[in-house]
């Protein structure tokens, strides 16, 4: 709770801050916010669960949790906004502020325990995102991305609220638990096909959110008019947020139409996968490449849906989690290396990559371990998260699944190489051969990124039970 | 007879609301597929959720349930809010292309 | 079964003795080898003859103080299970004959090549590959189970190899040397095969628990079908090594090494290994009567065939090769014959008058300055009169004119034969005439007549030194008197070789008395050694008529000539006939696999594989349209569909 | 804690490689790696070839998992570690010859790659051993990519790809493996994955039958046995020497180690349910490499094809379940290491004389180069398996255990050691007899360094050829351990 507190009041503060019109100082300053909160995060992991607002949110060790994740993540992600203190960018105050407020929303829906806080948290979040997806006020990209993603998460949101008003209707209730005594209640048998409705149209909402087919098209569209910094944003707090809420909404309401639910997730996985490995394999943009791979990682999480235990601990919860956690990092390092690139290159595509190894070797190591990550080979957090999820997977009897996950990862394999190529073994063009400035603690902090990766990879059991 | 505001509502039977409703939802959709000026696409919207708000609050008085109606107010600062946004991005495209047809806009794709 | 009492004498002698006997040469080719270009090439020749002669020295101490066979235990070399495979020596009647005789004759062979090399540049390397290959011929003899003979086999071939192709700047002589390791490897195989089914059958490949175990289950549980294919396994090793038919190509090609390198490996040693294996599994064959008459009709073909051969050749060493390949089968006929005995006999007398001849045909081509062409020498036995005596004595011995050796041997093996079958003999005696006839074809053409030659040879013409002209002389007196070692009862004489021999085959003598008791009458007996002494004078006086009397002459290559005598000419096309069944098809199948089977199905099916998937993701761009509404649609159609598939389950 | 130390002590070097500036780079990385090889003499000193599983180190590492870092050697083990740490250095000691851009980091990978082989020799957990797996390809994906030939990108592309696909099948059957097995040792998680508990599984034959498959395709693409070799040749000659080396020299060790170490005693019933159709396909891979080698143009690619012939041989004789021919793969991957070690860096030191690798255009070089000469004849000799070298001794051993298996495939098999000679003395006769060519005319003989690279590879060659029951004894236990393993 003392997060969520503390990031909307310092939230403000980092508002007001930017009326001294002194962009040097808004960086550091949401930086300690941030650490402070992950400080007081970490602080909640001990305390027993606790309820707040008549039962609306509980901070538990899930919640606490992915709150740590997506904190974590967006205080690593920071420090690659220091163009935009150079450059003396005029709103930036307030974009620090809308990720930090957006952060609350993102906690919110990873403790939530009625549907009205969910759907406060996605709404804070979204209407966050919609706006620094065109924070690039005079880039039409970005003004498209804006567009396409606020009309098509406008819509997903009406789907969603459309479900949640049916299971309202089906069960009279928002509450989690209740919904999911309502669910099992014989009595309402004859509001079952509402119910079920509303359910299919709830994961439908929620699946848009987390870019799972066939709702993804928006992805990789806007993932590449937005600003990297904020895309890198998406597609880690973002989604990780999402697949926390899903898996919650999952277990505490409707763990008993499992049955009825799981071979639409099924079929939405298998599609997701298909999709977003397939289609990352035609791209010669790395951000867009890193959109559709975005998609594609939301195929392996949901494999974790699809291993649902009915608990928010076990194989399934502590699978998303590991998984959450490797990606968020490895996104944040390749989007963060993808920033610097773009920033002093101005080019996103495998091209802009050539020779990165000889001009500037840690930014080239950064990114190899994190594209490593995401393809999942060893040595790297990827592959544990791989590993964790497939195994629930497994155990709860899904080989085919499994099976066709691996292929397809075996696809992943084959696009996530291409920016180690350029890289390393292709010669850069003459426009892009001169290093690339990167500061110190930029520097420090893409090497935190490759330890925490490969830490991850090492040493899993540090967090992979946690749960 | 005096009435309260649930008992007027629970006067017409739940399906018709939740018909209405659907079909209130439905016309918000059709309207999103159909149009391509991004204002009115945004007003389909503001209509699917309208329409959310109808079933909700049918559901509320039914169940005499509160919670329902509650529901219907943070969606609706909420749509506010996306409102604001909303036009804000549609007013900077305006200012970019003069235009809000949403087809237009089709740099990014594959 | 009966119980198995292997025999295990220690050793007399300290192992280091033993050691020394294949170590000793070897050390020469480290010497040689490594200090190559640092030595005199007198220095070099004189370390290579040292090794040699002090491994003949300790052979003959052995052979002079032996009493019965032993074996001695160097170290275990591979242990796998039950598979155990000791390098472990075997002293015996047998090795030590072939101990005699290959570092007898060897040592003989490195003096000469002391003269005989002195004006190559590589002389400490040639001198190394010679000691190289003493060494591994020694081991051949030596080991005392069929994979230590595996090894000295192989390393024969190796220093064949290496020693064909001295002289590697000419691509000819690398071919055959290439081709006759290739060759032998072929053998090598079936060898090789036939060890691994000896191991499988008697759980042993040491000679000593093989040979009894087979002996002593005479009709016990190893099959007469399994000993036809143990035995015939080894045969196709023989048949390798020893060019008999159909794998002899190799050994008129190897004729491209120095001459030295032909008389000792060529002729007198390498070659003989294969009676030699025969002779020491002689057990198995005796069981297996089938592979014995393969062996028999093989040698027998292989005489003929080469003999012929012989007949039309104008190259003074490719003659001598087909007189070898000719004589080898003659040896093989014995064996095939249970002639045991006679072979092994064979195989000295032949080892004598061969080297003898072919170090002959190196003195003759030393004097000519390098010319090998019969055609353009005549008359040298005025320019070379020892060379020419001695080449005398090695035609007569060759031919079977009594008394020299090769008479006897040779009429041991066709009476030997006479018994088995008489159309065999005949073959036999008719090769034998051929044999004198091409033999003495050579000896006119060389040596008498008119000198043919350039006038820059003909002044060039001289009497090797004395280091070639000795070993001659010894190697044509032990061709002239050799014979004696084993002279037919009725002249009064005592079959030494055959005495000594006899523990060899013991076995054999028990399992088939009969091939080994069989006396013939003294008339049969004397009837057999007048055909074949009739048959070699024939020979010589067909020879005289053509050459000397009527003067003719080979015609050069180009000439006319009858289909059959063109046949023979060209060695009736094997080596075409090889190339075409073989070579070329092994050829084309390696680009053909390459090309089409590996470059045109397995590699595109991977790659398609990443193709389609690439495919895939381009086809997915088509859906990604960039247009909101079209976006919208498929959303809403996935809804759609989502609640329809479901439909079913409200 | 010693199998623990020769496992991280290349890496600890790897890393401190970093801070090493200049040509004091690769005297550094050699001399790591030269004491790695001496603490593995230590380990092989002071092992007891008597026992299995020795010098273990079992912790847990992913423990709610049930998942250990549990490694650990027997004699297999042992002979393999003993293998890696005495070519690392010579490989190190052969790349000195180059001057490669960015030097520390070539050779950073290297030793990162020692560690990412050792790990997979001494791994007795299966989920570490995939780790390790994986860990050994990442290195060589980058030596190769990086200091390769023109064609390096595509062609270590599929190389990658196709090994990873390949080792992503065998994560699958370990992953089924892994929740068939029962509580772990220490009882805090449902499963474990460790080798001892694999073994313990009762595994249906229908289940062996279908784990076979998953398990192998890993060990036969990294082999790489017909048909799964197609990265082969192509890599093998774009990699740069040293990588070269170590894909063949050790790495393509990991298939028939895998093999022996978790496929027979896991899955027997697979195994005697396909084990016809693997000694097949191995055969063919004989014969099919040896006779593709004989027209190659290009020395690597003929190396590499006569290395697919090789491998197929070593496969055959671990499929024929034989004493004899488990042996034999045994002492053939140390002798094929070293030989084909020598091989191509013989062929480097050509190419890089001449400028070529084109067989045709060499020729002559036995007239200026008497070292190089005996070398490179001392190396093929033992590359066709001549008695008394190396090549033989596992040759001989895998024969006969493929001919036990079956007389007819063992026949077909041993043609091998004629197409050998076929395509090696071809090769060995175009190159280094004949004339000198325009290329060669100017050849110099090995110096110092090179001697001092094939001198220790020569002196293996006869030790192994002389005494290998050396190395037979220390592997002996474990292979009758794996053959009774396949028994129950």
């Amino acid at each position: 709770m003392a997060s969520i507190i503390l990031l909307s009041v310092l939230g403000i503060a980092n508002l007001f801050l930017g009326f001294l019109r002194s962009n040097r100082m808004l960086l550091p300053a949401a930086m300690v916010i941030l650490l402070i909160v992950f400080g007081a995060n970490v602080y909640d992991w001990n305390a027993p669960a606790q309820s707040y607002f008549n039962k609306m949110l509980t901070i538990d060790r899930f919640s606490v949790a992915f709150t740590g994740i997506v904190v974590l993540t967006t205080l690593l992600l920071l420090p690659f906004s220091q163009k935009y203190v150079r450059d003396n960018e005029a709103n930036l105050a307030e974009y620090y502020s809308l990720l930090l407020f957006s952060l609350v929303g993102a906690i919110m829906m990873v403790s939530y325990d009625n549907m009205l806080m969910l759907f406060v948290g996605i709404e804070i979040l979204s209407i966050s995102m919609y706006v620094v997806a065109g924070s690039d006020k005079r880039n039409v990209r970005s003004n498209e991305a804006a567009l396409k993603y606020f009309l098509m998460g406008s819509f997903a949101t009406g789907i969603l609220l459309f479900g949640i008003a049916l299971v309202y209707g089906a069960t009279g209730a928002f509450q989690l638990s209740e919904i999911g005594t309502a669910v099992t209640n014989p009595a309402n048998d004859s509001l079952r096909p509402m119910l079920y409705i509303g359910i299919l149209l709830m994961l439908i909402g929620i699946g848009f959110k987390v870019s799972a087919a066939p709702f993804h098209y928006w992805t990789p569209d806007v993932y590449e008019g937005t600003p990297t910094f904020f895309a890198a944003f998406m597609s880690t707090v973002v989604k990780t947020a999402g697949f926390a809420a899903f898996l919650k909404l999952l277990v505490q309401a409707f763990p008993a139409a499992q049955d009825f639910w799981i071979p639409t997730i099924v079929a939405m996985c298998a599609l997701t996968l298909l999709i977003g490995n397939v289609g990352a394999v035609a791209q010669q943009s790395v951000k867009r490449m890193l959109a559709y791979s975005s998609i594609s990682h939301a195929g392996y999480l949901l494999i974790g849906l699809v291993a649902f235990n009915g608990q928010l601990s076990g194989l399934s919860a502590n699978g998303i989690f590991f998984y959450s956690l490797a990606y968020s990092i490895a996104t944040v390092a390749a989007f963060g290396v993808l920033k610097l690139v773009h920033d002093q290159r101005q080019r996103e595509d495998y091209d802009g990559l050539n020779g990165l190894a000889r001009t500037n070797p840690l930014l080239a190591f950064v990114m190899t371990i994190a594209m490593l990550s995401l393809a999942g080979i060893p040595l790297t957090g990827g592959f544990f998260g791989k590993f964790f999820l497939f195994g629930a997977a497994v155990d709860k009897g899904y080989i085919g699944l499994v099976v066709f996950a691996v292929v397809m990862s075996m696809v992943g394999i084959y696009y996530y190489l291409r920016p180690i190529i350029a890289m390393y073994m292709k010669p850069a063009d003459d426009d892009v051969a001169t290093p690339i400035a990167v500061g110190s603690f930029q520097s420090a902090v893409l090497f935190v990124l490759a330890l925490l990766t490969v830490a991850l990879g090492v040493l899993p059991g540090l967090v992979s039970g946690i749960l | 007879m005096e009435q309260t505001i649930p008992e007027v509502i629970r006067t017409v039977p739940l399906q018709y609301y939740v018909f209405f409703a659907t079909a209130l939802f439905a016309i918000g959709v059709t309207g999103v597929l159909t149009r391509r000026n991004a204002i009115i696409i945004f007003m389909c919207i503001e209509l699917m959720l309208n329409a959310v708000n109808v079933l909700l609050t049918a559901f509320s008085a039914y169940r005499a349930d509160p919670n329902g109606q509650v529901f219907v107010f943070f969606i609706m600062a909420v749509a506010a809010a996306e409102v604001s946004v909303g036009l804000g991005i549609i007013v900077m495209i305006y200012r970019n292309f003069q235009n809000t047809d949403v087809n237009l806009l089709s740099r990014l794709k594959w | 079964m009966q119980e198995l009492v292997l025999p295990n004498y220690g050793a007399p002698y300290s192992t280091l003795l033993y050691v020394l006997i294949p170590l000793l040469p070897f050390l020469g080719f480290l010497i040689n080898g490594l200090l190559n270009k640092r030595l005199s090439a007198t220095v070099a020749g004189l370390i290579g003859s040292a090794t040699v002669l002090g491994s003949f020295l300790i052979s003959i101490y052995l052979f002079t103080t032996f009493e019965r066979q032993y074996t001695v235990q160097l170290f275990d070399w591979i242990t796998v299970g039950s598979m155990r495979i000791p390098f472990q020596y075997q002293i015996d009647q047998l090795s030590l004959i072939m101990l005699l005789l290959v570092t007898g004759v060897g040592f003989l062979i490195h003096v000469y090549s002391i003269g005989y090399m002195a004006h190559d540049e590589n002389v400490g390397k040639f001198f190394s590959f010679l000691n190289l290959f003493i060494f591994s011929m020694l081991v051949l003899v030596l080991g005392a189970n069929f994979v230590i003979l595996f090894i000295g086999w192989e390393g024969v071939g190796l220093c064949s190899y290496l020693l064909i192709g001295f002289w590697n700047k000419n691509h000819d002589y690398n071919n055959a040397a290439k081709k006759a390791f290739i060759m032998n490897r072929i053998g090598d195989l079936g060898f090789l095969l036939g060890i691994f089914l000896i191991y499988l059958t008697f759980d042993s490949i040491q000679y000593a628990e093989v040979f009894q175990k087979a002996a002593l289950s005479q009709f016990g549980p190893y099959t007469v079908s399994i000993l036809t294919a143990i035995t015939l396994l080894l045969f196709v090793g023989a048949m390798g090594k020893s060019a008999q038919l159909p794998l002899y190509t190799w050994l008129p090609d190897a004729m491209a090494g120095p001459t030295p390198v032909s008389a000792l490996i060529h002729a007198a040693t390498m070659v003989t290994a294969g009676i030699y294996m025969v002779l020491r599994a002689n057990v198995l064959f005796t069981l297996a009567p089938a592979t014995l008459e393969v062996v028999g009709i093989i040698g027998l073909a292989t005489a003929l065939f080469a003999a012929t051969i012989g007949l039309a050749q104008n190259d003074i060493k490719k003659v001598l090769a087909y007189s070898t390949v000719s004589q080898l089968g003659y040896m093989f006929l014995a064996l095939g014959v249970m002639g045991y005995t006679s072979s092994l006999f064979h195989v000295l007398t032949h080892a004598f008058f061969k080297a003898l001849m072919f170090l002959g045909a190196g003195s003759v081509i030393h004097a000519m300055s390098n010319e090998q062409d019969i055609r353009r020498m005549g008359g040298l036995r005025k320019a070379l009169p020892i060379t020419f005596l001695t080449f005398f004595i090695g035609c007569l011995a060759i031919s079977g004119i009594p008394p020299f050796s090769g008479f006897f041997s040779k009429d041991e093996i066709l009476a030997h034969t006479y018994e088995h079958s008489k159309l065999m003999w005949a073959v036999g005696l008719f090769t034998a005439f051929l044999t004198a006839f091409y033999m003495f074809r050579l000896l006119f053409l060389t040596f008498f007549g008119e000198f043919r030659g350039t006038e820059e040879q003909k002044h060039h013409l001289h009497e090797s030194p004395a280091s070639m002209t000795l070993p001659l002389i010894i190697l044509a007196i032990l061709a002239a008197v050799g014979g004696f070692m084993g002279a037919p009862m009725f002249l009064g004489g005592k079959h030494y070789l055959a005495d000594f021999l006899a523990p060899i085959f013991t076995y054999s003598r028990q399992i088939n008395p009969g091939a080994f008791t069989g006396e013939i009458d003294h008339s049969t007996e004397l009837m057999l050694i007048g055909a074949s002494v009739a048959a070699g004078v024939l020979g010589i006086i067909f020879a005289y008529v053509q050459y000397i009397s009527r003067g003719v002459r080979p015609v050069s290559d180009e000439a006319q000539r009858s289909a059959p005598e063109s046949l023979v000419y060209h060695k009736y096309y094997i080596d075409e006939l090889y190339n075409a069944l073989f070579v070329r098809p092994i050829m084309g199948l390696s680009r053909g696999l390459y090309r089409f089977v590996e470059q045109g199905i397995i590699d595109p099916i991977v790659n398609g594989l990443g193709r389609l998937t690439l495919g895939g993701g381009y086809l997915l761009r088509y859906v990604q349209t960039g247009t909101i509404g079209v976006y919208l649609i498929l959303m809403v159609v996935g809804i759609v569909l989502i609640l329809a598939l479901n439909f079913g389950k409200f | 804690m010693l199998t623990a130390l020769l496992l991280f002590f290349p890496l600890a070097a790897a890393l401190l490689l970093h801070f090493v500036k200049g040509k004091a780079g690769r005297v550094f990385a050699f001399g790591a790696a030269l004491l790695e090889f001496l603490v593995a003499v230590y380990a092989a000193i002071t092992f007891n070839a008597s026992n299995t599983g020795q010098l273990e180190v079992n912790l847990p590492w992913i423990a709610s998992a049930g998942i250990s870092f549990h490694i650990g050697m027997d004699g297999l083990s042992l002979l393999l570690v003993l293998l890696t740490t005495f070519l690392v250095p010579l490989i190190l000691l052969a790349s000195f010859r180059h001057d490669y851009k960015n030097e520390s980091a070539f050779y950073a990978l290297v030793l990162f790659m020692q560690t990412g082989l050792i790990g997979v020799f001494t791994s007795m957990d299966a989920f570490l051993f995939y780790f390790f797996w994986e860990v050994a390809l990442i290195p060589i994906y980058f030596l190769a990519g990086i200091w390769g030939g023109e064609r390096r990108v595509a062609v270590t592309f599929k190389f990658f790809l196709y090994t990873i696909i390949g080792s992503l099948f065998m994560l699958a059957g370990f992953v089924y493996l892994y929740y068939q097995t029962g509580p772990a040792a220490n009882g805090l998680a449902a499963h474990t994955s460790d080798l001892q508990a694999f073994y313990n599984l009762s595994l249906t034959a229908a289940e062996q039958s279908w784990l076979f498959w998953l398990i192998f395709i890993a060990f036969a693409v990294k082999m790489p046995i017909f048909p799964f070799h197609t990265w082969q040749p192509d890599t093998y000659t774009e990699a740069p020497a040293p990588a070269t080396m170590l894909l063949s020299g050790i790495m393509l060790k990991m298939g028939i180690y895998g093999c022996l170490r978790w496929l027979l005693p896991i899955t027997p019933l697979g195994v005697s349910q396909w084990g016809w159709l693997i000694m097949i396909l191995a055969v063919i891979g004989i014969i099919y490499g040896a006779i593709i080698a004989i027209r190659q143009r290009d020395m690597k690619r003929l190396i590499a094809y006569s290395s697919l012939s090789h491998v197929g041989l070593m496969a055959a004789g671990v499929f024929s379940l034989t004493q004899m021919g488990l042996q034999g793969a045994v002492v053939q991957m140390l002798a094929h290491g070293v030989n084909v070690v020598g091989m191509f860096f013989i062929a480097d030191i050509i190419q890089r004389r001449t400028n070529t690798r084109l067989i045709p255009e060499l020729g002559g070089l036995t007239q200026t180069t008497p070292l190089l000469s005996v070398s490179f004849l001392v190396v093929l000799l033992a590359t066709v398996a001549l008695p008394l070298t190396s090549g033989f001794v596992g040759e001989f051993l895998l024969l006969a255990g493929v001919f036990q298996y079956n007389n007819w495939l063992g026949a077909v098999a041993g043609i091998t050691i004629i197409l050998g000679a076929v395509y090696l003395l071809r090769m060995f006769q175009r190159v280094m007899l004949g004339p000198a060519t325009a290329f060669t005319a100017a050849f110099r003989d090995l110096n110092g360094a090179e001697l001092a690279v094939l001198v220790p590879l020569i002196v293996m060659i006869f030790w192994i050829g002389l005494f290998p029951n050396t190395f037979l004894q220390m592997s002996e236990p474990s292979v009758i351990r794996i053959l009774s393993l396949m028994q129950r």
